[in-house]
């Protein structure tokens, strides 16, 4: 018999250059090497989730994935209705025996950013443009901060949320704004609105930083790097532990240690940055992997 | 009671279906164009939103918020005020609602729920007279306050409920609350829950208001002519303001609804725009209440319907959100669907 | 007391304001139009959405962003014609239309963006309308920095206010349109085409919206993102509003939102929560017009079906 | 003898009603043809499909002898076919001028050319005595002015043959007097005119032909100087209609109503009431006479509450009002039935029943426990109300928007007068109504009064003040001139006085208008 797989997307849909389109890449990924059954549906609503698990634990597949936080209440519930059926959950937990927990330390990954934004500044201040505000994505604004602090203690962070995760051009105003205020490195968490920021880089002639995605080619030369959060690799292994019959439930995280979060290549801009900058952000992914730094994620 | 059927002024059931019926026609031509299956996509469609018991609870539960946005904007309606902001003062009731359903233990059920209920109508209330009391006041027209206070209410509640109210969880939203405030689900695991015998009498309540009390002669009198109104002794000022806490006060209910019942929390920014939806809804429903039942109802089994549609088979989410945004169009332009039925008639 | 003044009449404030006001503008005027004749145009939104995408999509494939904005031109006044005959041949309630093709617009960019570029989201980069340095102006203290440099759209809105104002008030054309939306039984006993008017001006009216649109897309950024306009059409009901039906009118208010958001988001950092900075600029709003303006009566007729014997 | 307009055979069918019922209409070129009936008759309808608003169901036109159809008001007007409306079609946000020009504009370009467009109406205003200033806004003129400017509407557009429905309906009688003459003038230039109108004064006194409508049909037409009041009122409502107003000597009794120093605004701040004094007697009419415009208006609607005052007092019945809401006035005794019915008194969306009922809707037994509505006790009020007011279609659940203008009016009146107000002002109660309702009403009014009710009747008909008022006072420019016993005033001396006349400098002398030359 064939393992089938079916993932619930979060309400960004797919094409959010975030965490539904590397989850969605994972199952190609997986589909390609092992031949598995799917599905998947991009729900416009947190009302419609709970049904959707329900309708796919239902109707039997061997694993579901939830993406995103917005599912937990509803994932609680189906994973009770339905001890036989497993279970993901991406960016939350629910503690259930058929569930499997995948949590990204993304401000550790942040924390990377942040140094590297420091020490390329020339202006002594750098930018973080938020989506709305929430507890993920504070976790990339206090990673950040606290990257820049390690670096470079002297460098001021100019902090803006957009209250939309779907507005540019309103990033593109933020970023503006924080770089007529000094900031000459900007660094997004905000889904659709940071297109904006890294145009707005793109054009006033300073660096902007990608997120969740590779977006270096978004603007090459511009976005000095994007902070990986590696659903992809995530997913995949997920489905290929099911594959092999080692589902393991409970959490999974995934941070520096494991290579779950971390920088992109920086194909376009490693010519840019000066060794010592690399160097430095070296120094901190051994410290964070080896347990030798804390960062704190609030 | 006799019921005042005139007043919906549906002359017949056919022209809605026919209406429907011309929708999907022309949705299908969208769906032959992504390669799928019309016949397929229309038949999930039907069975998962009027197909079986279980598909028409999930549309009765889609329907319930959408009762209540409705009634709200249909209720403004007939005091001839156009009320943008139900998605604001639903996020305020729903605000409220999960207050009061975290904070108050040890209240038993039956004083529980409608203590939260009540708050998220008092809040969603004031919420709407706001609006209603500049322009009774001040003259100053209630769309453009009430798209203002929508955003005001996003960001009110954005704060709250990753400040204060911020729950012990991953995602932006508070804790469940209280056992004993949540709304009982009526046949699980279908989450539609006793709200919907509150939205079922909400509309016949919004009924009895408008059309046999004093209250609603002189909100309809003041919507039809504010003038002819006050020279029946009619306070215009208040009867707008009144309308308004009103309106508001029922988009509050919504909120509740999600809060207590769907969710059993406040989620930052849950609302899948049901308060731009209760416009549809009001309309379509000729702002009478009864005709938002039908209209929520309708639009109800799309959500339903089209969620599954999106699940079931390969036509992309887009285009269930175009096929309901057709129907809306065929549905509100009956008069095309009765043209075509007349000159049919003559024909025969 | 300086340092406060400085910083709100700081001219890199009041060039975001520009900036941010422009697909208000456009929008604005567009609704003022459509409502002058009679129809109500919640639609603005899906209007200017259409045309964000039109404007990304023929840039694509033509390279030159100006024939893009012919295309938004032409994707907008389409959505527009739906709403017209919906409401004015079928006489659908106008509101329930506007809904419709909210949602329709929503549903049909992302499924075309699908269709043709097999992306959902944001699509790739076109080349964008280029800014203007306008030689006199830029030079000028104060004024330069704020309007000397902006993006040709820019002047393009300021120019179309100034056309919206003399077609409705000076032109023939103008007269007809505001006595349709006042009293069409009147200019129908005059022998004015009432639906031809209308019919008109709604379209109008989504070529105005599918142009603020294209200068999000095309001109202010170089891509169409899934959602983009962001509410935007909304505020611009308000501007209408606000603006109390007048082209000028309209512009003012436009520019009140953006400079409003433009100040906010240069006060994000006094230690007051985020979300309560944002809420500025529609406090402000609400503030200002129970202040200072108070009544706007709009145009009569505006919501009626209008139906002949 | 050359027919400009032969209407043959026009049917008109609304759902429920045959507005037209086969009706044929000759009108020869030159004429002034007047066409009478009562409301609802299918005066306005029969017009209607002649100006290309409605399309008959049956029948035919004839313009200058040839077949024609008219299926846009564009087709009128290329007819020369010219219509002032009942309601009129002005566009109260617009000037004069463009409303004048609308639809056929002065053009520079694609620019309306104003300049030109104001110079072409002043000297359309001057050649045939339409005095009105083309840049003023609709909104802010008087209601006489505005019939003055849809009347430079059709002249402008070189109408050959006029249609005017009731034009005069609400004119002051000095603008009748002015627009007979206009309508004189225009005949001598040719020009052909339909004139629809409920006095048949006025029928008698310009026109050459009149046609008779009754219910939907064509009762007649006959030559203007074969027939009389009498005979034309016969025609019109089936029956022998009293044409005077039978009433005994008035027995006035205390001073229920007294307005001291009362001074009104407007909503621009400007004046219109200066300082009047005024006193209503129980048992008595008083009338107030002016030219629309000088306040009356303003006085009626402070009295109602619904309207500030700026200075004085208001007493009724020895309590001082002026702080009270139009609700509290009316449960202390006050009725009104208001100039306007559309605007003010009716709400037209509701059924007859309700609108009977609006302003005492809050009390029992229609309303119990203060806030349900009792339908039974509502419908059983209504049908008793109909019935007694002969309101036509006798159907308490009909909108009252589709009334005609005359029942419609009977509605409002019986509304207020069914209370027995100690305290009842009447402002233009009869505006627009036809012959047998005003005869209905009059009698009404004279009946509240002999109940002991004291009356205060504005209206801009002098007849009517005439035949009903015990004392008469003349307001002009928001003061009252002169107050004096009915059996003292004159139409001329009233029209004398309503034109700023001083009560001293008056004398028999001056000449008569005229409408005077058919008093019989
Ligand atoms: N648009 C309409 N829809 C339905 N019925 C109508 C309409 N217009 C007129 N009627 C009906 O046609 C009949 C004739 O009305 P019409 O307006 O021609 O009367 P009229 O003689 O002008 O009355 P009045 O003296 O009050 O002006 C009335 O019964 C009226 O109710
Ligand atoms: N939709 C309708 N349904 C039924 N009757 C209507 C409708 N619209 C108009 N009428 C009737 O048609 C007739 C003609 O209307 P018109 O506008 O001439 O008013 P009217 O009654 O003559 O007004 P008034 O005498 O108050 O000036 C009236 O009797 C009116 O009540
Ligand atoms: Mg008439
Ligand atoms: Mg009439």
């Amino acid at each position: 018999d064939d393992v089938s797989v079916s993932i619930v997307f979060s309400t960004g849909g797919l094409g959010d250059q975030s965490f539904n389109d590397a989850a969605y890449r994972g199952l190609e990924e997986a589909v390609a090497d092992f031949g598995i059954d799917f599905s998947f549906v991009e729900p416009t609503d947190v009302a419609e989730m709970e049904e959707h698990l329900r309708a796919y634990a239902q109707a039997g597949y061997d694993l579901v994935i939830a993406v995103g936080f917005q599912q937990e209440s509803a994932l609680e519930v189906v994973s009770e209705d339905y001890v036989n059926t497993r279970f993901a959950i991406i960016d939350a937990v629910v503690d259930n025996p058929n569930v499997a927990n995948l949590l990204f330390a993304e401000h550790e990954g942040s924390f990377l950013v942040g140094i590297l934004a420091a020490m390329m500044s020339e202006t002594g201040t750098v930018g973080f443009v938020g989506g709305i505000e929430s507890p993920v994505i504070t976790r990339f604004q206090v990673g950040f901060e606290q990257g820049v602090a390690w670096a470079e203690p002297d460098v001021n962070v100019i902090v803006n949320y957009a209250g939309s995760f779907g507005d540019p051009g309103r990033g593109k105003e933020l970023a503006i704004s924080q770089n007529e205020r000094g900031a000459d490195v900007i660094y997004h968490a905000s889904g659709g609105t940071g297109n904006g920021v890294i145009e707005a880089a793109a054009e006033g002639g300073f660096y902007a930083i990608g997120v969740d995605s590779d977006q270096d080619h978004l603007a090459e030369g511009t976005v000095l790097t994007s902070m990986l959060k590696k659903v992809d690799v995530a997913v995949y292994n997920l489905i290929s532990d099911l594959v092999d019959g080692h589902f393991e439930p409970g959490i999974h995280t995934f941070g520096i240690a494991n290579d779950g979060v971390g920088l992109s290549e920086m194909r376009f801009t490693r010519d840019i940055i000066p060794e010592e900058v690399l160097a430095a952000v070296e120094e901190a992914r051994t410290k964070i992997a080896a347990g030798e730094l804390e960062v704190a994620d609030r | 009671m006799k019921w005042n059927l005139k007043n919906i002024e549906y002359t017949g059931i056919l022209a809605p279906l026919l209406s429907v019926v011309l929708a999907l026609l022309v949705g299908s031509v969208f769906i032959l164009m992504t390669g799928s299956s019309p016949l397929e996509a229309y038949t999930v469609l039907f069975q998962q939103s009027l197909g079986s018991w279980d598909a028409f609870a999930l549309t009765l539960q889609r329907a319930t918020p959408l009762v209540f946005t409705g009634l709200a904007v249909a209720f403004a309606f007939r005091c001839g005020l156009f009320n943008i902001g139900a998605e604001g003062q639903l996020y305020m009731g729903g605000l409220a609602a999960v207050w009061v359903g975290l904070t108050f233990a040890g209240l038993p059920r039956f004083i529980h729920i409608p203590f939260a209920i009540a708050a998220a109508m008092l809040l969603a209330g004031i919420w709407g007279s706001i609006p209603g009391i500049l322009k009774a006041k001040l003259g100053v027209h209630e769309v453009i306050n009430t798209i203002m206070l929508n955003f005001i209410a996003y960001y009110l509640t954005d704060f709250l409920v990753i400040g204060p109210l911020h729950g012990g969880r991953a995602g932006p939203e508070t804790d469940r609350v209280l056992e004993t405030a949540r709304l009982a689900r009526l046949m699980p695991p279908s989450r539609v829950t006793t709200a919907i015998f509150i939205a079922i009498a909400a509309a016949i309540v919004v009924y009895f208001i408008l059309f046999r009390t004093k209250l609603g002669y002189e909100i309809r009198a003041v919507g039809i002519n504010p003038d002819g109104a006050q020279y029946g002794g009619i306070n215009v000022s208040r009867n707008i303001i009144l309308a308004m806490v009103i309106s508001g006060s029922l988009a509050g209910l919504a909120g509740a609804e999600q809060v207590l019942g769907l969710h059993t929390r406040f989620i930052q920014r849950f609302s899948p725009d049901l308060g731009f939806m209760g416009i549809a809804v009001a309309l379509l429903g000729r702002n009478h209440p009864f005709g938002v039942l039908l209209a929520a109802l309708l639009f109800g089994a799309l959500n339903a319907g089209g969620a599954a549609m999106d699940r079931m088979t390969d036509v992309p989410r887009e285009l269930i959100v175009i096929i309901q945004a057709l129907i809306i169009f065929f549905v509100a332009a009956d008069q095309l669907i009765r043209g075509i039925l007349k000159r049919r008639r003559r024909a025969a | 007391m300086w340092d406060v003044l400085a910083f709100l009449f700081n001219t890199t404030v009041l060039a975001a304001a520009v900036r941010m006001a422009t697909p208000l503008i456009f929008a604005s005027l567009g609704g003022t139009f459509s409502e002058r004749a009679g129809v109500v145009n919640i639609a603005l939104e899906g209007m200017m959405l259409t045309g964000a995408f039109a404007a990304m999509l023929v840039t694509y494939y033509v390279g030159n962003p100006w024939v893009g904005l012919l295309g938004a031109m032409v994707a907008g006044g389409f959505m527009a014609s739906i709403h017209a005959v919906v409401c004015i041949r079928y006489r659908a309630n106008q509101v329930v239309s506007g809904t419709a093709i909210n949602i329709f617009a929503g549903g049909l960019t992302v499924f075309l963006l699908r269709l043709i570029f097999n992306v959902a989201g944001t699509s790739p980069a076109v080349n964008r309308i280029p800014t203007l340095t306008i030689p006199g102006l830029v030079s000028i203290p104060w004024l330069g920095p704020v309007l000397g440099r902006q993006n040709a759209m820019v002047y393009l809105a300021i120019a179309l206010v100034f056309v919206a104002h003399f077609v409705i008030f000076k032109t023939v054309w103008g007269l007809r349109l505001r006595a349709v939306g006042e009293h069409p039984k009147a200019a129908d006993t005059v022998g004015v085409n009432v639906f031809k008017m209308r019919y008109a001006a709604v379209i109008i009216s989504g070529i105005l919206a599918g142009l603020g649109g294209a200068y999000l897309s095309t001109a202010h950024l170089s891509r169409f993102g899934d959602g983009m306009t962001a509410g935007r059409g909304f505020i611009a009901l308000a501007a209408m509003i606000f603006g109390k039906w007048n082209p000028i009118g309209a512009m003012g208010a436009s520019l009140f939102f953006g400079y409003a958001d433009a100040l906010q988001m240069r006060l994000q950092e006094v230690g007051i929560p985020s979300q309560f900075v944002s809420m500025l600029p529609y406090i402000l709003t609400m503030v200002a017009l129970a202040g200072f303006i108070g009544r706007a009566t709009p145009p009569k007729a505006s919501g009626k079906p209008y139906t002949k014997e | 003898m050359k027919h400009i307009l032969q209407m043959k055979n026009i049917t008109k069918r609304f759902p429920g009603v045959v507005a037209n019922d086969q009706i044929s209409l000759d009108v020869i070129e030159g004429e002034i043809h007047a066409l009478v009936g009562e409301n609802g008759s299918g005066k306005s309808t029969l017009m209607n499909v002649l100006y290309g608003l409605f399309h008959a169901d049956e029948g035919e036109i004839y313009v200058r002898g040839e077949k024609t159809t008219i299926d846009e008001p564009r087709d009128a007007i290329n007819l020369r076919i010219g219509m002032v409306f009942q309601h009129f079609m002005l566009v109260e946000t617009l000037t004069v001028a463009e409303n004048v020009i609308l639809g056929s504009e002065i053009r520079r370009g694609v620019r309306v050319d104003y300049q030109q467009a104001v110079a072409e109406v002043q000297r359309l205003a001057e050649e045939y005595g339409l005095n009105v200033d083309p840049q003023a806004k609709i909104q802010d003129i008087s209601v006489g002015q505005q019939q003055r400017v849809e009347i430079l509407k059709a002249l402008y557009r070189g109408a050959e043959l006029l249609i005017l429905d009731e034009p005069t309906a609400v004119l002051t009688p000095q603008e009748v007097e002015d627009l007979i003459e206009v309508m004189n003038n225009l005949k001598a230039q040719g020009t052909s005119i339909i004139f629809i109108t409920h006095k048949i004064k006025e029928v008698l006194a310009v026109s050459d032909h009149v046609t008779v409508l009754r219910r939907g049909k064509k009762i007649g037409t006959k030559a203007t100087k074969d027939t009389d009041e009498r005979d034309l009122a016969e025609m019109m409502v089936g029956r022998d209609v009293l044409l005077e107003v039978e009433k005994t000597p008035a027995q006035p009794k205390a001073v229920v109503f007294a307005a001291k120093n009362l001074a009104i605004k407007d909503e621009r701040g400007s004046e219109r009431v200066r300082g009047i004094d005024l006193e209503v007697r129980a048992g008595e009419v008083l009338g107030i006479a002016g030219v629309e415009g000088n306040g009356q208006s303003q006085l009626v609607e402070a009295i109602a509450g619904l309207m500030p005052i700026h200075g004085g007092t208001l007493q009724l019945n020895g309590r001082d009002i002026s702080r009270q809401t139009p609700l509290e006035r009316k449960q202390s005794g006050l009725g009104y039935v208001p100039e306007d019915r559309h605007r003010r008194g009716l709400i037209l969306d509701y059924s007859v029943a309700d609108n009977l009922i609006l302003g005492f809707h809050g009390q029992e037994p229609f309303v119990r426990y203060g806030f349900i509505r009792s339908d039974r006790a509502i419908q059983d009020y209504a049908v008793k109300l109909v019935e007694s007011y002969d309101v036509r279609p006798p159907e308490p659940q009909y909108k009252a928007a589709s009334l005609s203008g005359g029942n419609q009016q009977k509605v409002v009146v019986a509304r207020e007068f069914t209370r027995t107000p100690s305290f009842l002002i009447c402002a233009q109660p009869t505006r627009g109504v036809d012959i047998g309702a005003i005869e209905f009403i009059h009698k009404q009014i004279i009946a509240q009064r002999d109940q002991g009710a004291a009356v205060l009747l504005v209206s801009a008909e002098l007849d009517e003040i005439l035949s009903l008022s015990d004392r008469i006072a003349v307001m002009y420019n928001g003061e009252i001139v002169t107050t004096m016993p009915a059996e003292e005033a004159t139409e001329k001396k009233l029209g004398f006085l309503m034109l700023g006349g001083q009560p001293e400098d008056y004398s028999d002398a001056n000449e008569g208008g005229v409408l005077d030359e058919v008093e019989s």
